[in-house]
């Protein structure tokens, strides 16, 4: 995919613009806080077969809250095969998955390049993990498939210049969408899975408004929330009740396992809450 | 202490071949009498070392380059090479010097598996044709098993049908692990093998450890014995142990051939063919718990045997048994009474150069 | 491909392995108890030209040397906020996360192959989570340091690389120093160049030379049925139910926390799953329905095409499908951040290696 | 009974039904694992309708438990399927040598594929009889559709196929002149507008 023959100048060779903060506190724009409850998901647009040239396909948006004009997250997934693996890999008694996640050059505020870079490999990984687990391979011996996950707009705010800074939040929701995404475009190209594996994310936040204290909330959006202490994306099964990917960072204020645990839980929630869109979705394109 | 970690050191000197190497190399009938004293009784005629360094030091390591000796009197073996216009003996390899009566050789310290015909190897599937196999042996290159040398299910007297061709993979699939013969070898150093006995084939009901075969510093060692069951401590009934010439090793729980003991009066065709019904089965048998335990202490030998640089062969193999059963004895019941890496692996190692 | 190699073992290998691991307690291939990591050597200030650098390995063979080089660099966007106050910035000086560079190399695989930036990613997120780190590399307002960090394996991987790569960091940063400020406030910083002077960038105790704070380690823990297993080899990873990499950093003891039994308080960063290869291992096939199996073989069967879905037989190696309970992943990681347990002991062996 | 299931989908348990294609097994259960039309078919006397009378085969299966599946047929025009021994595959002749003919699977039973897989036709495999005779280019030219059966899933790349039936060979050709031919006998094609013979394993037409 990426392309290796010539050198690509570095994709982000230019500084990007940084919009001064307002030097009077008082008039600094700030996103309205969470209005939605805390274990409620953001509104979820779904549906499947929406490439016709692929195997199975699927499309997601998720609604963004509070302020008009700014979207959320969109999604394409297109599914190719299964389809004969090349000549020269080796006899393989299960389906091969590969994974590609790739952010579109303008779905971020900072551009991207066309060459996938750690992140969108990183990206890619958790992907594979999380479906892996929900596949059942041996059905597809000696062949392939390749999932492709483009994120035609990412879940960030344009108005907050870096005010949390790190874009390693957005990532987990944006893992979580992949998730959902690519497991209806699974169920469209007909590839058999043990059951329908759906994202979910939580995290424990910290606002001002609640004088500090640490709270758990389920699809966080970062930029309505003062500082975000820790997150966990799921991708879990929920006939099976299990967990085929975790992914959990930040930093825990203490060592007992109850607050992970919750965490963990209310992920698996959110997971459920995604699961029942996939679910109708998928269900009314046979109906 | 679930970790220990310690500082660098060098490597105690061990020299792995020093007092056996000559031995394992020569392999008189004799070789059980007792520690070796020098076939020749003369140790003035050592080969003396050209280079000055490496009389002063005692390490019995020569590099390439190294003049073993101008003396004529010296035959040249592997791993060395006489300079054009002269008569020194020179290395050509990093290793350690062996003396066959005349001749001198050089056993490196690593090298792959160089196999010959008529050993007996360990080896594993990596790819499936059309009419063969090509098998992982530790060597540069990958040996081959035709499906003609294969024993088929149902006997000597079945006859190869283009059904066994088209269900090849049901025989060895990717992965699989089977004990074959060298039968031939090609110039390139290319191995072709043969199972065309009941004693070898599919390998099941154990584990898989691989460690430097012929040619390493420490390793398996040819010898007369590459294949031997024992009785294991503590209730652990009968293991296998396959010590692979290319060093890879087999350890498992011994299955009595079937109706083997039946005597005279089966015919060999009737045992062939009831042997050769397991012959390519994947499914485990049960395995007790104290089976596995001193399967997976066998295994802890094997590796500690490599780590200390020491050979591996049946004798070692069965006194560090031995040793490692008192050992954890001694210590008690404890959780970890079958481990034996780090410390406990010197520990064994020590004990077993002394003796 | 998979986050992790796929390996080449047999059905026959498969189901002992699995077997073996799933009693209680666990017989793990090398006889290790299931807590037990495999021995290393470790050493550090290997490198003269670096500001730290460790290197560890295994008795297989398997090695790994980390270089720690720091660059003094322009904070970007600091000129627009030149002036205010600086002792009130003091306290909440913020670091970034792009002021760490990690980079990790595993040979035969390329550089931009997503396994390696997984286990980089894995690494970095632990280092980035523990939010006092990036505050360490604060110079003052206009500049700081950019840490790079050079993660090399030099051996072939012989197993998932993860636990040897964490704790080679952990070491190279524990003995990393940052040369000695002596401009002030917001002027271009200049250095003492004694490099005996030179501060370490985890501070230590200057009698006992402990350090005071430690960078985080990243542990690999499996789950075979009911068995926790650390620190696995290849083999036992290509039979494991789940696998996680789970990163642990030191949290600072509160008054209340005192009697709380021994060992150091420990919390947790980041927990990633990583894809078990045990979903990509041949199965093995039943002796009822092996072609190949008994007498009957001979008489011509047609080969069967597509293995039926079928129960689970025993002694036969069946890839694992679906994913863990919650609950097992959180006995693994309840395991790892044990008070006194696994990691704080590994915590306290790599306190004890010599410095230097 | 046909309704529509989705993975992960309770379907029953082991006891009462045997798992078909798109089934799979989940602890004492069987669960759907494709979007797809559940069908129960009840077992049939004599398993398997086109069994070969000249063998005495042991009963397959004691447990006569109807048999249930999941199948994608209806729900989407497009479905996989991977070819499977025993199934009569349509494909066109890519590339022959002396020993076999490379061909293109294009239909596997009465399903269209997405993706083309590839088979092998081997020169032992073209006809039941003097095998040792045979010649692949007077059995095929690339471009012929042929219809064939799979005898083995093959090695990496390829999936074995055979033509040692009557009803199965060539059953379209072109001839050297690029005219469309038709069959005369059960070796040979002919060119309607040059006259010209070419030979060809040809199928026996229904």
């Amino acid at each position: 995919m990426a392309d290796r023959r010539r050198i690509n100048g570095p994709p982000g060779a230019t500084i990007p613009p940084i919009y001064e903060d307002a030097s009077d506190k008082s008039v600094v724009t700030r996103q309205p806080p969470r209005s939605r409850p805390a274990n409620a998901i953001r509104q979820t647009y779904l549906k499947t077969g929406v490439t016709p040239s692929a195997s199975g396909s699927a499309y997601l948006e998720v609604e963004m809250a509070g302020k008009p004009g700014v979207s959320g997250l969109k999604l394409s997934c297109t599914v190719h095969g299964p389809r004969s693996l090349p000549r020269s890999s080796l006899f393989s008694p299960h389906i091969i998955l590969s994974t590609h996640v790739k952010f579109a050059p303008f779905a971020t505020k900072q551009r991207r390049g066309y060459l996938r870079d750690p992140t969108e490999r990183d990206l890619g990984s958790h992907l594979e993990a999380a479906l892996r687990g929900a596949i059942i391979a041996d059905r597809w011996p000696k062949s392939g498939v390749d999932i492709i996950v483009s994120i035609i707009e990412g879940d960030q705010d344009r108005e907050t210049s870096r005010q949390q800074g790190d874009e390693a939040w957005d990532m987990m929701n944006t893992l979580s969408g992949c998730i959902t995404v690519a497991s209806a475009a699974l169920a469209d190209a007909g590839i058999d899975c043990v059951d329908t594996v759906a994202g979910g994310v939580a995290a424990l936040v910290r606002d001002d408004a609640d004088n500090g204290k640490p709270k758990i909330v389920i699809d966080p959006v970062p930029s309505e929330h003062d500082k975000i202490e820790a997150a966990c994306c799921v991708a879990y099964l929920p006939t099976r009740d299990e967990i085929t990917n975790l992914w959990f960072k930040g930093d825990m204020p203490d060592d007992d396992m109850a607050t992970y645990m919750e965490l963990v839980q209310q992920g698996i929630q959110a997971s459920k809450h995604a699961n029942r869109v996939l679910v109708q979705c998928i269900g009314e394109t046979v109906g | 202490m679930p970790i220990t970690i310690n500082a660098p050191s060098a490597r105690p000197n061990q020299n792995p071949f020093s007092d056996s190497d000559s031995d394992s190399e020569s392999n008189s009938p004799s070789g059980g009498g007792g520690p070796l004293s020098d076939p020749d009784g003369d140790t003035s005629m050592l080969p003396p070392a050209a280079n000055p360094t490496t009389t002063s030091s005692k390490s019995p390591i020569v590099t390439p380059g190294e003049v073993i000796t101008s003396d004529p009197q010296w035959m040249r073996g592997h791993g060395t090479y006489l300079p054009p216009h002269t008569t020194s003996i020179t290395s050509s390899v990093a290793g350690t010097l062996t003396r066959t009566n005349k001749l001198l050789s050089i056993r490196p310290l690593r090298a792959r598996y160089t196999p010959e015909v008529g050993d007996l190897i360990v080896g594993r599937i990596v790819e499936v044709q059309a009419k063969r196999w090509r098998v992982d042996v530790g060597a540069t290159q990958l040996a081959s098993l035709p499906l003609s040398a294969i024993n088929l299910p149902g006997g000597i007297l079945r006859k190869r049908t283009e059904t066994d061709e088209l269900q090849i993979r049901s025989f060895f699939a990717e992965g699989d692990l089977l004990i074959a013969e060298v039968q031939q070898l090609f110039q390139d150093g290319g191995a072709v093998l043969h199972t065309r006995s009941l004693k070898y084939g599919k390998l099941r009901n154990g584990v898989f450890v691989a460690v430097s075969g012929m040619g390493g510093g420490g390793g398996v060692v040819r010898s007369r014995r590459q294949v031997w069951t024992l009785e294991a401590a503590n209730g652990g009934g009968l293991v296998d142990v396959v010590l692979g010439v290319n060093g890879y090793v087999w350890i498992s729980k011994h299955v009595e051939m079937p109706e083997a003991e039946k005597g005279p009066g089966a015919g060999i065709t009737n045992l062939e063919e009831s042997v050769s019904a397991t012959m390519y089965s994947s499914q485990n048998d049960r395995i007790g718990v104290e089976t596995m335990r001193e399967i997976a202490r066998l295994r802890g030998v094997v590796t500690a045997l490599v780590e200390n640089g020491l050979r591996v062969d049946e004798e070692m193999v069965m006194k560090g048994y031995h040793e490692a059963v008192e050992m954890s004895m001694m210590a008690g019941e404890g959780q970890e009474d079958i481990y034996l890496g780090g410390e406990r692996g010197s520990q064994l190692a020590a004990v077993l150069t002394v003796a | 491909m998979a986050t992790t190699q796929q390996v080449l073992l047999s059905p026959a290998e498969l189901a002992y392995l699995h077997a073996s691991l799933s009693l209680t307690p666990p017989i793990r291939p090398d006889g290790r108890a299931p807590n037990l990591f495999r021995p290393l050597v470790a050493e550090t200030g290997i490198l003269p030209g670096t500001n730290g650098s460790a290197r560890i390995c295994f008795a297989d063979g398997t090695e790994a040397i980390v270089g720690v080089k720091a660059e003094v660099e322009k904070t970007r966007g600091a000129d627009a906020t030149e002036g205010g106050e600086d002792a009130e910035e003091d306290n909440n000086r913020e670091g970034r996360s792009e002021w760490v560079e990690l980079t990790v190399e595993i040979p035969g695989l390329r550089d931009d192959d997503s396994g390696t930036a997984f286990l980089s990613a894995m690494l970095q997120e632990a280092l980035l989570a523990d939010g006092g780190f990036a505050r360490k590399l604060w110079i003052n307002r206009r500049y700081h340091w950019k840490l790079y960090l050079d993660i090399l394996l030099i051996s072939p991987p012989l197993s998932y690389p993860l636990p040897l790569l964490s704790l080679t960091t952990h070491l190279a940063l524990l003995a990393t120093r940052l040369p000695r400020l002596k401009s002030e406030g917001d002027e271009d910083p200049f250095f003492d160049d004694d490099w005996a002077a030179a501060p370490y960038l985890y501070p230590r105790d200057k009698k006992s030379s402990k350090a005071l704070a430690r960078p985080p380690v990243t542990l690999l823990v499996m789950a075979v049925g009911r068995n926790i297993i650390f620190d696995p080899a290849k083999e036992e990873l290509a039979v494991a139910d789940v696998a996680l990499a789970v990163s642990v950093g030191e949290a600072a003891e509160t008054d209340d926390d005192k009697g709380k039994g021994k060992g150091r308080k420990l919390r947790l960063l980041s927990i990633r799953t990583i894809d078990p290869p045990s979903r990509l291992t041949p199965p093995g096939v039943p002796n009822a329905s092996n072609a190949a199996y008994g007498a009957a073989g001979a008489t011509q069967k047609q080969p069967e095409a597509r293995m039926a879905e079928a129960e689970v037989v025993e002694g036969v190696w069946r890839a694992p499908r679906g994913g863990a309970k919650p609950l097992v992943m959180a006995a693994l990681v309840q395991k790892a951040l044990e008070r006194g347990g696994v990691a704080d002991e590994v915590l306290d062996a790599l306190d004890g290696v010599d410095l230097g | 009974m046909a309704s529509v299931t989705i993975p992960g989908q309770l379907l029953g348990p082991t006891s009462k039904y045997q798992p078909g294609p798109g089934t799979h097994i989940h602890q004492t259960n069987l669960y759907s694992s494709l979007l797809g039309v559940v069908h129960v078919s009840q077992p049939v006397k004599a398993p398997g309708p086109a069994k070969r009378l000249n063998k005495i085969t042991p009963a397959p299966a004691p447990a006569e438990l109807p048999t249930i599946s999941v199948s994608r047929s209806g729900v989407s025009e497009k479905r996989e399927v991977l070819p499977e021994v025993g199934n009569v595959v349509l494909c066109r002749v890519v590339r022959i040598s002396p020993r076999q003919a490379v061909v293109a699977i294009l239909i596997c039973g009465d399903t269209v594929l997405d993706a083309e897989w590839q088979g092998v036709i081997r020169v032992q495999d073209v006809r039941a009889t003097e095998k040792d005779r045979v010649k692949i280019y007077e059995s095929f030219r690339p471009g012929d559709i042929v219809r064939a059966e799979v005898i083995s899933l093959g090695d990496q790349a390829n999936y074995y196929l055979s033509t040692a039936k009557n009803e199965l060979g060539v059953i379209m050709a072109t001839s050297e002149a690029g005219n469309t031919m038709y069959p005369v006998s059960w070796k040979e094609y002919r060119d309607p507008e040059t006259g010209v013979s070419e030979a060809r394993k040809v199928a026996k037409p229904f």
